[in-house]
This record gives structure tokens, C-alpha cells and sequence, in this order.
């Protein structure tokens, strides 16, 4: 040991963030649907260590036996209405003044839909739709493409944040444009959530390193083999992805660079 | 007598004079379960006990499900 | 909560592995190169949660004050010595029979570099030295391309693994070629350790979810701007891959699937 | 030659398309900005087989000793003129009002910048312009993100083609997202032209290849080391490319086949 | 036109290259098998342009009408016969004696498979095959993995070039780890040829783009919907890509460069 | 006696009761490969010599250049 | 009289005395077009005619075919 | 009298009939710190003490550095 001791690393500070005014401690939001039941849902919440998780807005189901409302932990989640489902401002606008009415729409995703194959957002109707919802009082969390001219003027209209997609929602085709994510993360002063198109821990880790504040996910959890541990993988690449943008990666270099000693060889 | 209302684009019968509060309990519906649209204009909570329905009146009832 | 309790999802068994007989529980494997002094060694080897660590034989510097041996903590890691800065299989086997003569070469790592400037192995001399090597009663971890042909030969001779590069030594470009990853997976009965190339967490995480058993690294952490905390995103990295692995990630898909009911919509 | 002869492949038809009436034999379509002079400019054109090329409106500058219109050959080819440089829909019709005043709108690129640092396109002043252009008459060639929901919007309009980017303007970063580029070939009744972002001859192939109609390219010929050389290997790269897609490629296998007999084997 | 005339780019030289003291015309090279007769076999060639096609020697089938030596053009191509199918060195070696038996081994394709079903080339045997065919007067072109250090010991050797394969023989995945071929292409003196693994125009060019001096193809244009067609194409792809890379491809830029003067813009 | 306009956003001083097309002409641009707007409305081409400049008046005289 | 020989793994049987010539002919195939081995030793081109079939003998015959 | 020694490429003066136990004591280095090579030839731990060296031997000296 060398007498005189080195500076060490300092440990880090604890790693939280912040959206619409919530202090957050998990970058990991998850979606509730296309669970085999309540309590697959909430066994794959708890795994998850999510603290917002998103629900959809339907009529009721005069069958049904339960209610969403009556057996999710209220305490342990912030609820995310969304509005899935809707192809124009108008339908997002009035399915969440709905939501509201239901005394829960402290924060909002608001989700456009162009196209029924590609579930791809449209961008046109969510700015629209942004608006008025920021001018009737929502905190607005949109769900856009990884487009960083719209996700600006999302921003500068006074959104909480901006949710680009990884890819089409329920593909799971992983970060198809990290050059737009990147772009997005560098230019934008709101957290940047990467929502939809993740499908395994390691892509959710990538959208961390590159900088985004949070991911959003459903399908790629919901549809594992095995929810639960796929839900923990998440939680865990998530925290991989960040600890690493934080640590600063090594440069990367075209040839090799030795890690063992290159003089002191036998000979 | 009954009176005919559009529920989430269904016919129901209901007595006349019934409110919307009415509506929800026969349906077993707990009203803070719910959100409801009334003609396309929302019944705030506090209305559902005296907004009285009419004939024809259509409905949507609403409520949170598993969703990403 | 429905009344029929449905079959929930089991919890998933601890997760160890056997390496030359040994039971692990890391998948991490770390070098001690390239690291300011030994007390940010120390550090980084326990932030990473690595049972196995290399070191590398050297010519005794007769002015250094402190000796590796006498500040590494032999109880907590097991030392695999490699061979780095050897050209021929005579250089491996002669410093391997030097390790063993100092008393640690219960496994060993076996390096045969072809080319300074890439520091890429020479498989061929590899092979001639694993067969030295385990004639004369060393437990061999060969350092190889990512090359399904060498990597069976290798197995067939009787190493207790394979350890295929990722990208050259200390470039972190990451999994240059998961193909050949995959393909080795597939036909190896011994462990698969992903060793060298690796630049971030998700780099490591994709090599578990290519079912990897294990991930080799040192420069990725030594050259990262917090050492330490490259480490833990390095070990959280693993275990997010390893577990995704286990879970079995959704299928991709090509067009989209919707993550909230499609019916009950209001009209 | 066996005697009986086989059924043959017929030779490819003459591969024309169609944009805006003309019928065209060149898939290249090419800026003239960046290039050292006329001259350069005209044998890089010629090299590129283009029929259109695009220019730029600008302030006439009273000290230059030629006008662009005094050297380029208009019976070779059909002027685009394009509207770099707006940042809202109101600069881009005015820039092209003035463009039909010089007699040269036949057909017009339309292309509303949202950012001057990556010049991504603002997609929604681009649908508000294409629908104000096409009410004045104009036939218009949009620019916009590799959106499929835009670029319906703009075919339902009534544009003439619609041109997603493959990377941002002067990148050379080639198509960051073929996935999108894909699905909006896969949905479009009306020409698919790739435009900007290609950075060589390979990044042509993939877009013809992806099923693309067109690419129209300015920094990739006029910044290359040898514009003219470059001009010409573009001009191949597309025919390659749209050769390959008409050919039908063979399918992508995970494993091998044999391309030479496996039976018949000495022994 | 500018009154004092610029200098102007030379005209391109003809882009003749040397293997084994052969002046070659041709880039691609071409296999004759998996296509349905001689007629079609023919066509595929001509269409090609290729100089060098591959042959592979088998037992004669009694029962044959035709002998391909009866029917393929012996002054338009050199035949190159190959080793498939061989899984020793003894094998190859003892192939091609027969082939020079038959009058036709000026110059041989060392084909030494390590495995029947990634087909992938087992280095080890090849790198003995070269030596015994070499000092048994053969003018040796090997079949390798992409691995800088093998293809170096043949260079070494005495090979008249080196042929590592793109991808899987048959696979069609294109250029898994361009990477490595650049590698090889920086260290090499004598022609590196991208054999196998090709599967469209666009991967024929990328690996004339990487500075390589030919490739070697069979199925990606037998195996094609319209085998004639796809030859033609990967005629233009390989003159695409070579044409690219002497014309000096732009720099990639992270950000975007406008294509069109950033000066007098209306105002 | 001149008068002053502002030609893509310089002073300009041109006789008394030019025209457009007088100020081409004394720009040396041919008509043909020039369009302007004057006050932010174009002047047709047919119109560049009956119309006459009035002092402060704004042009904008633009062609084509090379572009992408 | 004739022997058995072993051509390509199928038996054949020849006349006594045979030469591979006489087989190649026999099977109609022109020498040009292949190469043979005889108990593994290859035959040159020139020796054809005046090599021996001994009984048992086992040959390959070979000769190309399309390949990759 | 003392003899020459080359340890690591370096001359050593060693006092005559010093073992290599003994110059590993001069050199101030733990035995169970290193491994030695004496004329190529590998001297086991238990042999340092006995192990006397001769003029113009050379030894090589290694211990493990930190190497990935």
C-alpha cells in the first residue's frame, strides 16, 4: 500500500430525480395491461420497484367482478392515466377530463395515435391536444416520436416531460435511433423518458447511457416467459444503464490497448 | 313506469325519476369507481345524486383497467 | 382481486454457476490492471462483487515498495493468473509454470497474443499451449477469437471454459459479433466467459442475454472516469442481462401490439 | 447443355418511374450547392445521370460574374427548387411564389427547417405549407422526418412524393432508421425519395433496396475527395440496389448451406 | 462559367487489379453452384461479368448427360477449383491433386470446414493445408475466418490472397464484423477477397467501401428470385462500392451541414 | 434628382421615375433571371417596366443558386 | 473371364486385363474430363492406357461439378 | 571475493557461494512473494537455500502485478 494515501472516489450521491414537482426514486415506469391477472399485475409492479405506473380509461365491464381501483395500491403507485386508444385531440382531451372526473390526472400521458398497424404516434394531434390539455391545468407527459423539433416544442409549450419512443409500441425492437434519443437528451431541459419498443434489460440500460432521465415500459415485461423476473431484470438494467452515464464510460478506440503491464516481460 | 337509457351503447330500463346515482347503485357501481358522461357533457360527482335522467338520455360509464 | 388465487410465477432459484469445480455467484470476472495505486484497486474489485480476478506475472521491480500479494485480499478473490505479453505457447506454458511455482495457479488464463497493435489472439498457438498446459495438470481458461471452430477444439481438448473476445483488448466497442456469441453458446457445454472488449453496462448485459455464463473485464472499469462506480453499474449490468436471460424476453415484432385494451372504448 | 433447354429468366423490362407525370430513367436525383465552381458542378451532374437537380432561391448577389441559370443545361435537366433556409410555412411559400415568378416551379421541394443545429424538418409548419402550396397549384416533393404518420398526411394532401431523410442534412450518416423507412414505403401509393443523410454508394443500395423509388443527395458527391468519381458510384450504387430489390434477394439464414454439392464426396 | 478555368479532376485510370499475376477486370467473383442447369448457370456468369468462377470436384455420376467441362466457357473464365466439403487438411490437399490431375489448379480455393452446420473454416487445418499445397507448388487462395492474425501466418506463407467470409457460407447476413475485415485490409500486401456470407448489392459494396479487393459469391445470386438479374446487380454493387472508396467518402458528422448557402436568404 | 430604395436590404439611389426594369438595368441583371418583390408583393415580370419606384421603396431581387 | 473392381463405392465388374482406359471407356467417359485414383494413388493422365486393373482394385473417378 | 549474477537483465555482485535464498534476502524480496528461473531452469521454493550460485548465472525474478 503506498503510504501516502490517494484521493478516493467519492460514494455517490443518491441518485434521484424529479418530474412534474415528484421527487422520484425508480426510472422505471411500467404500464398495467395485457397482465394474466390482478395479481400477476401486482407482483410484477412490486418487482419492477416502479413508483408510476400507467392505466388505461374504458368503459366499465358491468360483468366484471373486481375493479382496478379496488385492489391497486394507491399509496405504494402514482397512478398514469393514458389515452391509449385515441386518434385525435378531441378523444385524448375528453378521455382525460374523464380521467380527472375520477380524481386521478394529477399527471397525464397523452398519447395520439396515427396508425392502427404501427400504433406510431401522431404528432400533428398530440401538439394540439398538449395544448389544450396545458391550458385546461393537466401536467402533460406526451408520447411522441423520437423526433427532437417536436419534442422542443413540447417543451417550450410547457409539457412536464417528453416520452419518445424506442421503437413501435409492442415491438420490441429495442432503440432503433439512438443518434434522435441523443439529440432529444442534449437539447431538452424536461427528463427525457424513453416510452415504448424497449424489449429486453439490456436495451432499457442503453436508453439510460444515453443520457434519458427514465424509461416507460409494458409489453416487454407483461409478455416475458416469466413477468416477475423480468420486471426485477428491468429495475436492474435501468439502474446498470444510469450508474454507467454516470461513471463515464471509457473512450472507445479502434485497435487494442493492453491492461496488463507492457515492460517488466521475462526474457 | 320505466324509461329507456343508452348505457356504454346498451338500452337500459330505468324508473322514471331515477337519478344518475340511482343508475350506478342498480348497476352496483360504486361512484367513486367511475366517471360518467351524460349526453357528452360530464356529471361532476358531487351532481350524480341530482342530476335526474331523461328518456333517451345517453350514457358513458367509465373506469380505470390495466393499460400501458 | 379475483376469489380463484391463479398459479403464480415461482421465485427464481439462486443463481450459480460452477467453473473448474468451483460454486459462484458473481458473473463478473475483473483485472487488476491500469488502476491508479492499490487502494482504488481494492475499491473497484469490491464495488464489482467478483470472486475471480487476473493478475498478470511480471519481472520483481526492485525499487516498489509494496508487492500485490501482500495487499490483495487472497480470501475474498481467487487470483487467475494470465499470460499476457506472450507471443509463443513456450512463453505461456514457461510463465504459467512460474505462476505455479508461486502458488497460484490453481486455474489459469491462457493469452496468446498474434499481433501488438490489436492485441487479437493467435488461436493457433492457443491451442498448442492449452494442450501443454493441461498435459501438465493446469485447469486452462483460454482467451480466444469469437470463433465456434477454436472454441470447440478448445472444449474437446478438456478447458474448463472458453472465453471469446467481444471486441479487441481495451477497445470497448462492445459485441462486435453476436452471431458467432450465439453460435458458441449453443454447442459449448462448458462456460461461455465473454473476455475483453466490453465498454459499458449494457455491453456486458447483452453478452448474458446472449446466454453467456460470464463476462471477463478490466479496462472498461479501470478506464472509466469513476472506476468504482463503473464497477457496480458493471455487476448490475450482469445480473439485469443474466436475469433477462432467465426470464425469456417478449418476441420482436415488426409492426406494433397494443399495451391497453383495444375494446370498451367511449364512443 | 442439356438438351431439353429449361425455362429462362426473362430480361428486366426497362426500369422507369414515374414522378409527377414525368416519366424518369435516373432514380438519382442531386443538389448544386457545395461544389468548388460551374464547372465542377456540371461534371459532377453529368457523372450522376440525374434528370433533377435542386437549386436554391437566394438575394442576387451584385458583384457575381455568372448566374446559375447562365450554365446549367435545362434541357438536361428538370430544376427543383428548394426552400433551405425557412423556418416557418409563410418563408417557404414566399421563397417559392418567387421561384414561379423565375418561370422554374414546375415542381418544388418543400423543406421547413425546425432547427439550425441539426436541421431536422419541422414536420407540422411542412403539412401546413404542402396544404397552402397545393391550393396555390404548386406540385409539391415534401422533406419531412422518416415519419409514416406525416408522410400519409402529406400522400392524402395530394403531394407528389414524399421524401423522408436517412440521417440529418450533410451527415453522411447513411439510414439511421430503416425500420421507418420501410413502413413508409410499404403504405405509399406515390414515390418514396430518401433524402439527405446518405454518405456513400452503400447507403444508396440499402434505400433502393428497402424498396425506395429514389435518393436525392448534394453533400455525399460534392464533399467527397473526387466529386465526379463519387457522382458516378452513387449513380451505381442505386442501380445496384434497385436491381437487388427487383432480383429478390435470398433469405437471411441464422446457420449455413452449402453452396457446393454435399453428395458425391471422394472417400 | 467562371473565365479562369479550375482544375478539373482527372478522369479515373482503369481500375485493373493483380492476383497471382493474373490482370483482373472483374471484382466479383462467382461459385457455379445451386442453380438449376447449365443454361441458367451460364446466364448467372455472363450477367456477372465475372473473370474467376469456382468449381468443386466430386465423383463422376455415371448417369450425367452433360459434364460441366463440356459446357462452360473455358476462355471467357478461370476455373477455380475449391475444396468443399473437406474437413482436414489431408482431404484438401489430396482434392486438389486431382483437380491438377484433371489440368485445371493454376490457381485453388483451400476450403477446410471445421463444422457441417456453420460450415465455418477450421484455421488450424487450413493453415497446414497452405503449407503442404504451397511446397507442393500450388498457388493457394484460403477461405478463413475474419481473423487478422490467420490471414496474416497465409499471407506470410506465401498465399496469393486471403478470402475471410463475410458471414456463414449461405447465411446471406452480409458483413457481420466490418470491423475485422478492416483490420485485415490495413495489415494486408496482397488481395483480400470477401468470400461467403453476401447476401444483396448493398453488402457486395460495403465490402469494396472497406478497401477490400474483391468478393467472392454464390448463393446470394443463385438463391435469388431472378438469378441473372441479381448477378447484374452485384456487378454494379461491387464497381459501386469500389468506385466509392477511390472517390474518398465524406466525413461522417454528428450534426448536420447545410447543403445550401446559409447567406443571402430573403428577408 | 435620385431618389433612395433599398435593394435586398442596401441603399440604392435611382433616378427619379424609374422603373423596375431601370433598375435591373442599371443592376446588369438580365429580367429573365431575376424575380422581385417589391414591399413584400411580387412584381410580375410583365409589369417590371410600368412600375415605378417611389422613394423607400423595399426590394427583394432574387435568383437561383446552387443548392440542396 | 472378368474381375471385380470398385469404382466410386459401387462394384463393376471388367474384363481381365482391363486398363483404366478401358474402364473409362467402358463407362463412357472421356479421360479429359476426369481424374482417377487407384488404391488411393492417382493415376496420370498418361498412364491410363497402360495401367492394369488388378481384382479388387478400388477407384475414384472423379471430375467438377457447380460449386461455391 | 564476490561473483557477477545477471538478475532481470541486470549484473548483481553476489559474495561467492551465495544461494539464491541468499541474494532474494540482499534484494530484500519475500520467497513467497516470487518465483525464480536460474539458467532458464525453474529452482523450486525448497531448493532456494541450497541452490548456490555460480558466476555469470542468470536469474529471472517474477512476482504478480495487477494485469486484466
Amino acid at each position: 500500500m503506498t503510504d501516502t494515501p490517494t484521493h478516493t472516489e467519492p460514494a455517490p450521491a443518491e441518485d434521484t430525480w424529479t418530474l412534474a414537482g415528484r421527487t422520484l426514486h425508480s426510472r422505471l415506469l411500467v404500464g398495467t395491461g395485457k397482465y394474466k391477472d390482478a395479481e400477476e399485475t401486482t407482483a410484477a409492479l412490486a418487482a419492477s420497484g416502479a413508483e408510476i405506473v400507467t392505466v388505461a380509461l374504458r368503459r366499465v365491464d358491468l360483468k366484471a367482478k373486481d375493479n382496478l381501483l379496488s385492489w391497486i395500491d394507491r399509496d405504494a403507485y402514482t397512478l398514469l392515466p393514458n389515452t391509449a386508444g385515441c386518434y385525435s385531440a378531441d378523444e385524448a382531451v375528453r378521455t382525460l377530463r374523464l380521467a380527472r372526473e375520477l380524481g386521478i390526472a394529477d399527471i397525464v400521458k397523452l398519447e395520439v395515435i396515427g396508425d392502427p398497424k404501427t400504433l406510431l404516434p401522431d404528432n400533428e394531434q398530440t401538439l394540439r391536444a398538449a395544448q389544450q390539455l396545458i391550458d385546461d391545468g393537466f401536467t402533460v407527459l406526451p408520447y411522441v416520436s423520437d423526433d427532437p423539433i417536436v419534442c422542443r416544442k413540447l417543451e417550450d409549450m410547457g409539457c412536464a416531460a417528453v416520452m419518445p419512443l424506442a421503437a413501435p409500441i409492442g415491438s420490441g425492437l429495442g432503440i432503433r435511433n439512438p443518434h434522435n434519443i441523443r439529440l432529444i437528451v442534449e437539447q431538452s431541459s424536461i427528463p427525457v423518458i424513453v416510452d415504448a419498443g424497449v424489449g429486453t434489460a439490456s436495451d432499457a440500460a442503453v436508453a439510460m447511457e444515453l443520457g434519458c432521465d427514465g424509461v416507460l415500459m409494458n409489453t416487454a415485461i407483461a409478455a416475458a416467459k416469466l413477468p416477475m423476473q423480468m420486471a426485477d431484470a428491468m429495475k436492474l438494467g435501468i439502474e446498470a444503464g444510469r450508474k454507467a452515464f454516470l461513471a463515464g464510460r471509457m473512450p472507445m478506440r479502434a485497435h487494442a490497448h493492453a491492461s496488463s503491464p507492457t515492460i517488466g516481460l521475462i526474457e | 313506469m320505466v324509461q329507456d337509457v343508452v348505457v356504454n351503447g346498451e338500452h337500459h330500463a330505468v324508473p322514471e325519476g331515477s337519478s344518475v346515482a340511482d343508475l350506478l347503485q342498480q348497476l352496483a357501481l360504486k361512484p367513486e369507481h367511475v366517471a360518467v358522461e351524460r349526453n357528452r357533457e360530464i356529471v361532476p360527482r358531487a351532481e350524480l345524486g341530482n342530476t335526474t335522467l331523461s328518456p333517451g338520455d345517453t350514457l358513458e360509464i367509465v373506469t380505470f383497467v390495466g393499460g400501458g
